[in-house]
């Protein structure tokens, strides 16, 4: 904003259009957010009519809890893994994509196609496709029988929900990396040449890098999205089994509220996860944001 | 008064629930109820719980066993007995009441669709693998399992792993204590004690009979649910609930022979009543009178005998009223399958009991049978011994009766 | 010349282009066959009007862009089917297209790393460049730290530093204010006299084509217009479109007819003698037409219209015949904006075209 | 270019390969089991050619399931989300851009905010504030000790009382609680040229008439692009609606799909019939992808500036 | 002029600025105070570099920026409390700012539709406008459909059409490419002859400056240099600042030293004749210097470093007691680039400059 004071210089009218959005945001976002800090510090009974102050108790509980740990432990696996897959895979696809080849065109189409199938659609599907007996592994399972067990085991029960939240997470990605890569400009794939760089190691040297931005920016997203689309996936796939090793933070926030009534751990929970990301994209963007703010 | 009932099954119980709404208005024209189904026992529960603080809760609820202490507690709901105390209450099986009543004999909620854990068997499929007498220990059971698994039988006893099954009903028959103080009767201050009984060999039984392949869990089978994989002829042997007896007689018609008995025990330890399972139905406050009404009146409606008979029928739930058992004598059809159930449950929960087998008074129920069902996945899937899994879920569990005991500081247990 | 220019000077390699043609598609045929030699260490400055195939050109000699047909020979070796890097060229791009995620030292270097060379010998050689360049003190920098000048720098370090026997240029001043362009043009030249490459450069500005070329090649349409020195673009254009496309203001060009002996305009005047009949263009800068009636040459009557005054000197828009002609008054002279003068047109310094195709007509005139 | 560029070309064509087939085969999959019987399917399992029972089980999906009136629901969710949050983005995103004001970057800051941390963080004490959205108010009164004097006064302390639970506002109102739309046309409006403003300000215009004439027309494919985003987004919801509606005829298609899996019932889920519900429930977001996937494009392109 | 000229002739206002302030923080002050006025009718061209606060005055008077302090009448009102609208101003913009999605008639009328303008009457104003301009062939069309030149046209189609007391042009014409931007230049020379609006125009370009102006207002770091005739700018800058910033290439300025009679150059050389003592600036413009030794005024002698030809002339660069010297020589003629010519400064072309404060010391030669 180059001239700050050709701007309209009204002084209710501003405040008159925010204010409708902004008393949503209030409601909706920060009022939720300070009754979960508020809740934390309190013991709720589940069906109300009575809440004791117990200062720290609930974060001591929360916190000396291993089952919290294990269900942070593993929201940090899925995010590490889920997201860098659902960034990585799009990337690749993307950098494909960008190359004038038939098949671009209708990639660039199919690819978005999952935006439109909601997270608890997908994991119906992938819940009957993964199904060790009739879905797409059954040929496996006959000849080892038990090798793809994911009822019983957690970690093919993971790779389920993984699979799943890439398949939801290609098309945003692929749009804005691909986004990210058209903007390059043609001079500077020529310029690459020039210096005797071939399309390979262009890849590399010009187009991964040019590309920082965007890349940062789907990583910061994917965050959010991963929670949201693994809340749907697995309470549709796994609902947190088998024996708990699905249940990642926001599907133990959820069970332990709403299916346990116990409001105040959750929120001690949800209060402790909410400092957790704010954190973490803080440090985003001081660690990775500054060092790829370069213009052309 | 046009009221809301809530209830959590599905299937052909579903369907027999409906039916008995629909006769309820054919029945009278003075109130209406819309009954409206929640998917499952947990999920009616947390809709109540957070329909109740928005103070947008049904006058009627179903809510099921394990909810019984929460219930008692909350605040929430009103006796059936204050509201209704002119009905014979004492007409229910001793058994059905000791789970719902208050230490001063008062029941809290009216038994609605009670169930308790029976013996299910293929008898064409036993049969084949040449066993000719229905197992009755579990003894028994494991010897038929491998007679079946000799003669290629893929599946030949299955279970769920449910808390409520291999737990409780197995620890109420035994007659050994989930928890001390008499599984909480006594006080708020009870602990877990499952892991030092013999429930806690029974379930390292199972895991060992799993890798055998001679049990197996719902998700070993292929229709992913062990019903389900009992029903289509998967498996030859099941324990299940009285409740899901019609849905496995109608999938067998024409096709096998269906056979339902007694849970098996152990040899060498006394049989002793199993508990009352299912759910009950609470009237919840914060209603006018009209709708209380309303509710009285389907209340009286559902206790008649005939409806209690039909909707036995229908399901295989038990009927744990003295009166409707007589009724059914007097029909002349006390032995037509449609009425299996019945004796045999009643009979079961008739056994002999001790103070550790009137039922479960303990808090946040519902999330230890989770934290039951967590912990014993991962022994079944080969993380961590079942001693090791009870030992945790023991502790676990104890952290949740002694948070129920500082959430509900001052209340007296009723 | 120091060592560091010798260390970096070019072996000039000469181009030679044999019927190139670029066709995108059978309707679009960018540039028809062109046959054309640029010498070895010669500054060739490409010009012309947009979309004329500038660019495309300087891309095919690159390796950039596909030659639909024809031969492109760099220092004798055909070269039309290799890959950029071996052809010995580098370019300078119009945005400098300077890569924004590394230092200058490793948008120089880049190319010298792909090649393989030594990390020291690499050092050596940017040092070497940078120091030539002015631009030592900056290599740690990034290119967005840098001003226009200096990014234009680098972009020329980038291209230099491989020792290409070819240089191009595609419009590498166009985005700089008037100041810098005419200082790096100043710094283009000398730098060209050091390093000696082959040079082809493409540029939409006069004043760059006039002060750095050793010729000038017009193309129009893809098609050559003229290839000569600036001074034979400048007094002897080939075409009206070159008369009309060099020169500020361009020259003028009026219709005249010739009845054997003169040359009148379409007002009857007698612009010029000369033994031609019919219909033709004659062409005469703005510069070279005299206000002063006593010179040598022909006088015509022109009614003034407007003066544009710039200072140094004034530009006076005339109405002769129907057309208008602008003379460019001489330095430091106090001239009228009003009336009807006599205009003398030196017969040494009028230019004839064809009337259809516009080429000119040598040696119409006496010549100068 | 003149490079031989066929490896990386034929390495792209196989990866292009792999990923379509990657996004197609489920849904192929998905379609394919529709068309089969329960029966087929519980006898042979998974199939991989089509069957002919695709009707008929979609047909079951409008008479045996609630789906029909849930997508009912999910399109109000979608089209309320989608054109709230597209009004109220735009008219924050205006005042925070044209206006000199100086809480603008707090707004700013806080309407950002709301993309880090998602509903299904906060879901819990979200339930409580749709379950009486006055109690933030009632809280504050308590706090403060208003609500002291209020009942000293008239004998009672205020509780106001508005429970949106189970209704489509309460559905739709935590959901247009997000800032994406006010980034959105933030980054828009910044590229739109300054004297763009200046010139309608000579030509007279004031706030409102810009607004109007001016940014409105010109905003048209942000509209458009946040419209798609947020309908897509507002009709895959799963946590809010599966928590926010209690009975089925208030569920939104997604949550009535998910519960067409029984979660113990004696019998094996009827996939076919789910699957076809699956079809059924993502045929207006794909229909809408197929349409105005350009404009989805456009709008997930502004990302820098 | 005929009937429509008339219809839409403005009732030119001047401008008054008194103190006129502009600070964006207590660091960042762009115009300290300022007092100008500018004359009803009146053509001024604001130049200077680019940051100078051309911008931010134009639209301190245009109502788009407020003044920090001081106060601008126009046409005897005091309006700088007042909103663009009611000060009876009209912008074009650089870029033109058109509206996009209206058409070329909704872009000319807007301003009038929101005054509250009857529709009939609207379509009357913008046909006469259009007429005026040549649009009216393109009422229907969408700016995307426009040429740049036509784009122009709307532009200033839409600022005259409120026949506005003043007209303001921020660097208007510089998106033009060269032979446009003379067309628009000439166009709007005219278009000011018939308006008559008091105009200010903002541009970087001198050609502009001085073929359109009345006056030319030079602005750096916010602060007049100074406000005079184009042919006064050129012939008597007021500061090295304005002779440096007018004339391509610039005006020469080498230090020198008066002994009381004469002015020497660094190389002890005498350059001009005059009774001064103490450092000064010696100003020449590139033209003015002479190569013919025999002409009058004091001649030195130089080295030649190299020559730019540009066709119609040539600039060399020579070396002349340290500094650089540029010269033009006249047009036509014929000139080495190699040498130690002797040059000639004739006494009433040089201008002399105070050596720290950079002004002029009027007078100091003989005036010419
Ligand atoms: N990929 C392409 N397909 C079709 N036509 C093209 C393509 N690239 C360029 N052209 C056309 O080829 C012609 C020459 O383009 P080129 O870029 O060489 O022009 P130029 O002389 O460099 O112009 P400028 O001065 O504007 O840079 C133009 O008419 C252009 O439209
Ligand atoms: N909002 C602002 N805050 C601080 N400084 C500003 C602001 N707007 C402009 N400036 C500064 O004011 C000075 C004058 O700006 P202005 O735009 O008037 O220059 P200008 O002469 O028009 O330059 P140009 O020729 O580049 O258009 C510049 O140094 C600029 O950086
Ligand atoms: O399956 P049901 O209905 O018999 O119920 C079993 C248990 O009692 C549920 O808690
Ligand atoms: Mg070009
Ligand atoms: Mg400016």
């Amino acid at each position: 904003m180059t001239s700050e004071s050709s701007l309209f210089s009204h002084r209710w009218l501003p405040l008159f259009l925010v204010a409708p959005f902004m008393l949503l945001i209030v409601l909706f976002f920060y009022a939720p957010i300070f009754q979960a800090f508020y809740w934390s510090f309190f013991l709720e009974r589940p069906f109300g009519g009575g809440s004791m102050f117990v200062g720290s108790e609930n974060f001591v509980r929360v916190l000396s809890d291993s089952e919290f740990w294990e269900a942070g432990w593993r929201t940090i696996v899925f995010m590490i893994t889920g997201s860098s897959l659902a960034v990585l895979i799009p990337l690749i696809l993307a950098v494909a994509a960008d190359r004038k080849i038939r098949l671009s065109l209708p990639a660039r189409n199919v690819l978005v196609w999952p935006k439109g199938v909601a997270g608890a659609s997908i994991g119906v599907v992938f819940a009957f496709l993964f199904n060790p007996f009739v879905g797409v592994l059954a040929p496996l399972n006959s000849i080892f029988p038990g090798i793809w067990a994911p009822g019983i085991d957690g970690t093919d029960a993971f790779i389920t929900l993984i699979a799943a939240h890439v398949w939801g997470g290609i098309p945003f990605n692929f749009v804005i990396l691909l986004a990210g890569l058209q903007s390059i400009p043609r001079t500077m794939h020529q310029a690459a040449a020039m210096d005797g760089a071939g399309p390979w190691r262009r890849i590399l040297d010009v187009q991964l890098p040019l590309i920082a931005p965007q890349l940062f920016l789907t990583l910061v997203l994917e965050f959010t999205e991963s929670v949201t689309s693994a809340f749907a996936l697995i309470d549709t796939i796994t609902k947190g089994g088998p024996g708990g090793s699905t249940t990642l933070l926001v599907y133990k926030i959820y069970t332990d509220g709403f299916s346990g009534y116990d409001l105040s751990g959750a929120s001690t929970q949800t209060a402790i996860l909410m400092v957790f990301v704010v954190l973490l994209t803080a440090a985003q963007f001081l660690f990775l944001g500054r060092r790829i703010n370069y213009e052309r | 008064a046009n009221i809301e009932f809530w209830y959590g099954n599905t299937g052909v119980v579903e369907t027999a629930i409906q039916d008995q709404c629909a006769a309820f208005n054919a029945a009278q024209s003075e109130h209406h109820i819309t009954c409206v189904g929640q998917g499952s026992y947990e999920v009616s529960m947390q809709k109540a719980i957070a329909a109740f603080r928005a103070k947008n809760h049904p006058v009627l609820i179903q809510f099921f066993d394990a909810g019984t202490l929460d219930l008692m507690l909350s605040d929430a709901v009103v006796p059936v007995q204050d509201e209704l105390p002119d009905v014979k209450w004492d007409n229910y099986i001793t058994g059905a009441r000791a789970y719902y009543e208050t230490s001063g004999g008062k029941l809290f909620a009216q038994p609605y669709n009670a169930s308790t854990l029976l013996f299910y068997t293929n008898r064409t499929e036993l049969e084949k693998a040449g066993i000719t007498k229905t197992p009755e220990t579990w003894e028994e059971i494991i010897e038929a399992a491998r007679k079946l698994k000799a003669a290629g039988h893929a599946c030949p006893f299955t279970t769920d792993g449910d808390t409520w099954r291999v737990l409780e009903q197995f620890s109420a028959r035994h007659g050994l204590p989930i928890a001390s103080k008499h599984n909480g009767y006594d006080g708020l201050d009870a602990e877990y004690v499952f892991n030092t009984t013999v429930a806690a060999k029974h379930l390292q039984n199972l895991v060992d009979w799993r890798k055998e392949g001679l049990v197996k869990l719902g998700s070993d089978t292929k229709a992913g649910n062990f019903t389900a994989a009992f029903n289509a002829g998967e498996c030859a042997m099941m324990e299940n609930s009285s409740g899901s007896y019609t849905a496995s007689a109608k999938a067998f018609e024409g096709k096998f022979e269906l056979t339902v008995s007694l849970a098996p025990m152990y040899q060498g330890h006394e049989r002793h009543n199993t508990f009352v399972g299912g759910a009950s139905i609470y009237i919840m406050k914060g209603h006018d009178k009209a709708e209380i009404e309303g509710a009285k009146a389907f209340l009286d409606f559902l206790r008649r005998p005939e409806q209690q008979m039909a909707f036995t029928a229908a399901t295989g739930y038990v009927p744990v009223t003295n009166d409707v058992m007589e009724a059914i004598e007097k029909s002349g059809e006390a032995s037509s399958p449609k009425y299996a159930t019945a004796a045999l449950g009643i009979g079961s929960m008739n056994d002999p009991r001790t103070p550790d087998t009137r039922g479960i008074r303990l808090g946040f129920y519902v999330q230890f049978r989770q934290i039951f069902m967590e912990e014993t996945q991962k022994a079944f899937a080969g993380e961590k011994t079942m001693q090791a899994a009870l030992d945790s879920a023991k502790k676990r569990g104890d952290e949740l009766l002694r948070r129920f005991e500082q959430t509900y500081k001052g209340a007296k247990l009723h | 010349m120091n060592a560091i220019d010798m260390a970096i000077r070019a072996a000039a390699a000469n181009i030679k282009l044999t019927g190139v043609t670029k066709a995108y598609d059978a309707q679009t045929v960018v540039i028809p066959p062109l046959d054309v030699e640029l010498r070895a260490g010669e500054f060739t400055v490409v010009l012309g009007p947009s979309g004329c195939g500038k660019s495309t050109l300087l891309q095919m000699i690159a390796g950039l862009e596909r030659v639909s047909a024809g031969q492109i020979a760099i220092g004798g070796r055909e070269v039309q089917d290799l890959e950029p890097k071996h052809r010995g060229c580098a370019m300078v791009f119009q945005n400098y297209a300077l890569y924004p995620h590394m230092s200058v030292f490793d948008n120089i270097a880049y190319s010298l790393k792909i090649s393989g060379m030594a990390k020291a010998e690499r050092i050596d050689r940017v040092g070497a460049v940078a120091k030539m360049l002015g631009l030592s003190d900056y290599l740690a920098r990034k290119p967005a730290q840098l001003s226009g000048g200096q990014r234009q720098r680098v972009a020329i370090g980038r291209a230099i530093v491989r020792e290409p026997g070819v240089l191009l240029f595609d419009e590498p001043l166009s985005n700089l204010d008037a100041q810098l362009r005419h200082d790096m043009r100043v710094e283009l030249a000398e730098l060209h006299r050091r390093i000696g490459a082959t040079t082809v450069f493409v540029t939409h500005d006069q004043v760059e084509a006039m002060t750095l070329a050793d010729r000038i090649l017009i193309l129009n349409k893809g098609r050559i217009e003229q290839f000569d020195t600036p001074k034979a673009i400048y007094h002897h254009p080939a075409s009206v479109f070159v008369a009309k496309f060099i020169g500020a203001p361009p020259m003028n060009i009026l219709p005249v007819t010739g009845d054997g002996t003169v040359l009148r305009l379409a007002d009857g005047q007698v612009a010029a003698q000369a033994p031609l009949t019919g219909s033709y263009q004659l062409g005469i800068r703005p510069e070279d037409i005299l206000l002063d009636s006593k010179a040598d040459g022909r006088a015509v009557t022109a009614a003034l219209r407007f003066r544009e005054d710039l200072g140094s000197h004034a530009i006076l828009a005339a109405e002769l015949g129907g057309s208008v002609v602008r003379i460019a008054t001489p330095f430091g002279a106090e001239v009228l904006d009003r009336g009807e003068p006599s205009l003398t047109f030196p017969a040494s310094r009028l230019h004839l075209f064809d009337a259809e195709s516009g080429r000119a007509i040598p040696g119409a005139f006496a010549a100068h | 270019m003149i490079e031989n560029a066929r490896s990386l070309n034929i390495a792209a064509s196989l990866i292009l390969v792999v990923g379509i087939l990657y996004i197609l085969g489920p849904l192929y999959l998905t379609l394919v089991t529709a068309s089969q019987s329960y029966e087929y399917m519980l006898r042979n399992g998974l199939a991989w050619i089509p069957g002919d029972q695709l009707f008929s089980n979609m047909a079951r999906v409008f008479s045996e399931t609630h789906i029909p009136i849930q997508m009912l629901n999910s399109l109000a969710v979608a089209l309320g989300d989608a054109i709230a949050t597209c009004v109220l983005s735009f008219l924050s995103a205006y005042a925070i851009v044209y206006f000199r004001v100086r809480w603008a970057g707090v707004v700013f800051a806080l309407i950002l905010a709301t993309i880090m941390l998602p509903i299904e963080i906060r879901v819990i004490t979200t339930y409580q504030v749709a379950s009486n959205v006055f109690s933030p108010v009632n809280a504050l009164l308590d706090m403060t000790g208003l609500n002291g004097l209020i009942a000293n006064y008239f004998g009672a302390p205020v509780k106001l009382e508005w429970n949106l639970l189970d209704t489509h506002l309460g559905l739709v109102a935590p959901l247009v609680a997000h800032g994406t739309g006010t980034f959105l046309f933030r980054q828009f409006f910044l590229t739109l040229p300054r004297d763009l403003f200046k010139a309608a300000r000579m030509d007279g215009a004031g706030p409102i008439r810009f607004l109007f004439d001016i940014l409105l027309p010109l905003s048209r494919t942000s509209f458009a692009a946040l419209f798609v985003l947020t309908f897509l987004s507002g009709w895959t919801q799963y946590l809010w609606p599966l928590v926010a509606a209690s009975t089925s005829d208030m569920q939104t298609a997604v949550v009535g799909l998910a519960r067409l899996v029984p979660d113990a019932d004696g019998t094996v889920p009827d996939f076919p019939m789910i699957m076809a519900a699956t079809i059924v429930v993502s045929i207006i977001p794909l229909a809408m992808i197929a349409l105005l996937q350009r404009y989805l494009v456009q709008g997930l392109v502004l990302t820098e500036k």
